[in-house]
């Protein structure tokens, strides 16, 4: 198992029947390939869906119809489509229940960086800023480290995405939960130790006497 | 994400005495009638009601005038219904008059999380007393508040078991914003039909802001 | 010919081809009778519909399709129905091109007083203050005096509807144009004399040279 | 209230150079294609473009990157398009990224005279630079100003010849809030029928909002 899909697999435990979730581009995506058994929840594409599946087969596109990040879906029965302000209502008006969206670091105060590498990279923040501001939850699914540097880390070096506390950092090392007191650490990915976990860390971690194995499936 | 048709005795039920309910309808057309009529039946006290107007006594909104329901009305127009009018004039009702446009728009700020709404509607007049007022661009605005409520009544054409709405011609109005701007809403379709015969395109208030869905009349 | 017809048929010849128009409740409603032969103009009804005709023949009424003052009407081909917040977005934006609104009073700076007698009757602005504040052209049409007080004033003595200055007043006397300057005497009705209309008006009116006499009809 | 169909030439001498321009679109899905073509070919200069996105460098409104037409861009996401970006990097082409809740509702209170949004995304981030912010009920909210344009330039699925438009899926997306706000609204069709056969209820944007309508590819 690689680390996204630990990562894609755990989060995907976070999901609660009935949910309208929101899942960012990229990593994010994996998350609906691991829905547990007996939950149903609705995805929303901020493009102006909700109720959709992965890709149709191949010759059953339909050109009015992608996710947020370009690829083919199929709508499933009983899907809504609405406009980018109605769609944008949904999210900034926190309706959606859960918000998944990768990251480039989060800070000691929770707070998440994911759109811009000055003078490097700027594709923009997409709906990334009104999620982190909207949704209910957010949860940020992310490597945990880059090329052995740490993404969480003391405080952001890059631009943040908004100035609120994230709800949950999930990677393949670990669970970590930003709070009033800082982060703590919840889990531990199966086979990881400690010092796996501390040395790919660039900030402080609370680690309460009790940190569980990650959970990896609701069987 | 599937709902269960309830009553309109059980989402009476769910109404409590002193709650903010939005109701739709303007005139009485797009008002969830059957659902009035289980609140009439309760004897439902001190409710807000906010919506349109407040129809005429013996139809819509009216009903909950008539029988002693509402302690609060927050409505563009009572023109058409006396005993509002009566029960203002004698303090046993308070009223709170907003521009048709504003009322509609702080509903959506209400369900849509914007802060406010800024607006020239009621600039000079008594609509403005005791609020913000913000230039921009050398413009003055009022900062009209969001509202929100406990609970939303609709009144829906058709409706799906995921709780899809479509609305009909002019019973529209009000309904598909206050959709977005209740903790609890509940809507009274004309007709519950299977999920996926209602077109994604079709759908005018996603169903995912649904609460409940009111049965049919005698089912 | 009363003067509600001689005020509808001189409103009446202000509307051009292609416009959008709001008819408020009541003498306004008239102007849709009268409109000349060759104009093709959309009406706004503000409870979310373009395009509408006068009531439907007896027993082809339907009860999701109401004006905004509650009577029967039928969609024309090419209508277009929305909810309140699209219609207020019509009006509050600038793409009504002319809205016809009575009145109580206009003063001298042509500020319009419309939706309440102070501890007599309070019915509600409605749309009335939107329409103001947002509608391309406002004409008031009103009766030039009630029970012979002037209803054009030199200051409002009745709560403003906007602070903004109506483009045009028609009344069975007299067609009158608010200006920077004052209040203007734009046309004389037919048979109608200057110390009619001097009587029966309560601000000062700036008399040009030359006043034509009100035109009735385009033929 | 009836439009002539104009072809993609006519309609792309009309958007001057130096215009600022919305086009509808999401990564290409729902842009009107035929006038970007058409904008491309008759080498148009120094454009401000308004949308979502700027697609892919062979796709929407990366043709115009691509050919040079652009110098402005309003966007949420680059991201997809290395061409916008390198144009960025060398200051060829100024780029505004936004939002993309606040850029619906920015473009949404352009055309529907709101006097700005007022919003909690993009607080304590870049996007929130020289920005007013309001305190409103002890939060903090930035106000975001109306944005409006010269010319939109809708893709839609049906228009009928009183320009009342219908979408399909994500093909909708910002085309239905661009409708209501720029000076000149030019609406590409995928086909155009007689007036009446869009019920009133399936029109998502009423026709009074469109000034041109693009004719079928050969007719």
């Amino acid at each position: 198992m690689d680390a996204k899909e630990i990562i894609a697999r755990r989060v995907a435990l976070e999901l609660r029947d009935g949910m309208l979730v929101n899942l960012g581009i990229g990593l994010p995506t994996l998350v609906a390939r691991f829905v547990p058994r007996g939950v149903s929840v609705a995805f929303q594409s901020e493009n102006g869906l909700i109720g959709f599946s992965a890709p149709p087969p191949e010759g059953m596109e339909n050109s009015d119809l992608i996710d947020a990040g370009g690829g083919w879906i199929a709508a499933l029965p009983g899907a809504a489509s609405f406009d980018s302000a109605t769609s944008f209502a949904l999210i900034r008006g926190g309706h959606v229940d859960l918000a998944v969206l990768g990251g480039l670091q989060v800070d000691a105060a929770g707070r998440l960086a994911s759109w811009m590498i000055p003078g490097k990279f700027t594709p923009g923040m997409g709906g990334a800023m009104d999620l982190v501001a909207g949704a209910k939850r957010v949860i940020v699914a992310m490597q945990h480290a880059a090329k052995s540097e740490p993404k969480i880390v003391e405080t952001l070096t890059l631009p943040p995405t908004a100035a609120r506390r994230v709800s949950l950092i999930v990677t393949e090392l670990a669970v970590i939960e930003p709070t009033n007191e800082g982060l703590v650490l919840r889990e531990r990915a199966p086979g990881v130790g400690m010092s796996d976990i501390f040395d790919n860390t660039g900030a402080r971690l609370i680690v309460p006497e009790n940190t569980p194995e990650m959970p990896l499936s609701s069987d | 994400m599937r709902k269960n048709a309830i009553t309109a005795e059980a989402a009476a039920a769910l109404v409590f005495d002193g709650a903010s309910v939005m109701v739709g309808g303007f005139l009485g057309v797009g008002s969830p009638d059957r659902l009035i009529d289980a609140l009439v039946a309760r004897g439902a006290r001190g409710l807000t009601i906010i919506g349109n107007d407040t129809a005429y006594p013996t139809i819509g909104v009216g009903k909950l005038i008539e029988a002693g329901c509402v302690a609060r009305v927050q409505a563009s127009h009572i023109g058409t219904n006396a005993t509002t009018q009566r029960l203002m004039s004698a303090g046993a009702i308070d009223v709170e008059l907003i521009p048709q446009g504003t009322l509609a728009e702080r509903i959506r700020a209400g369900g849509s999380g914007l802060g406010g709404v800024l607006t020239s509607t009621g600039v000079g007049t008594i609509v403005a007393q005791g609020k913000q007022l913000v230039e921009i661009d050398g413009a003055s605005f009022l900062i009209e508040k969001p509202l929100r409520a406990d609970f939303a009544l609709l009144r829906a054409h058709e409706a799906d078991y995921y709780g899809n709405l479509t609305y009909r011609l002019t019973a529209a109005n009000f309904n598909p914003i206050m959709a977005f701007a209740a903790d609890c809403v509940i809507a009274e379709p004309d007709e519950i039909v299977p999920v996926g015969v209602i077109p994604p395109d079709a759908v005018r208030t996603p169903g995912v802001l649904v609460t409940h869905l009111i049965a049919r009349a005698h089912c």
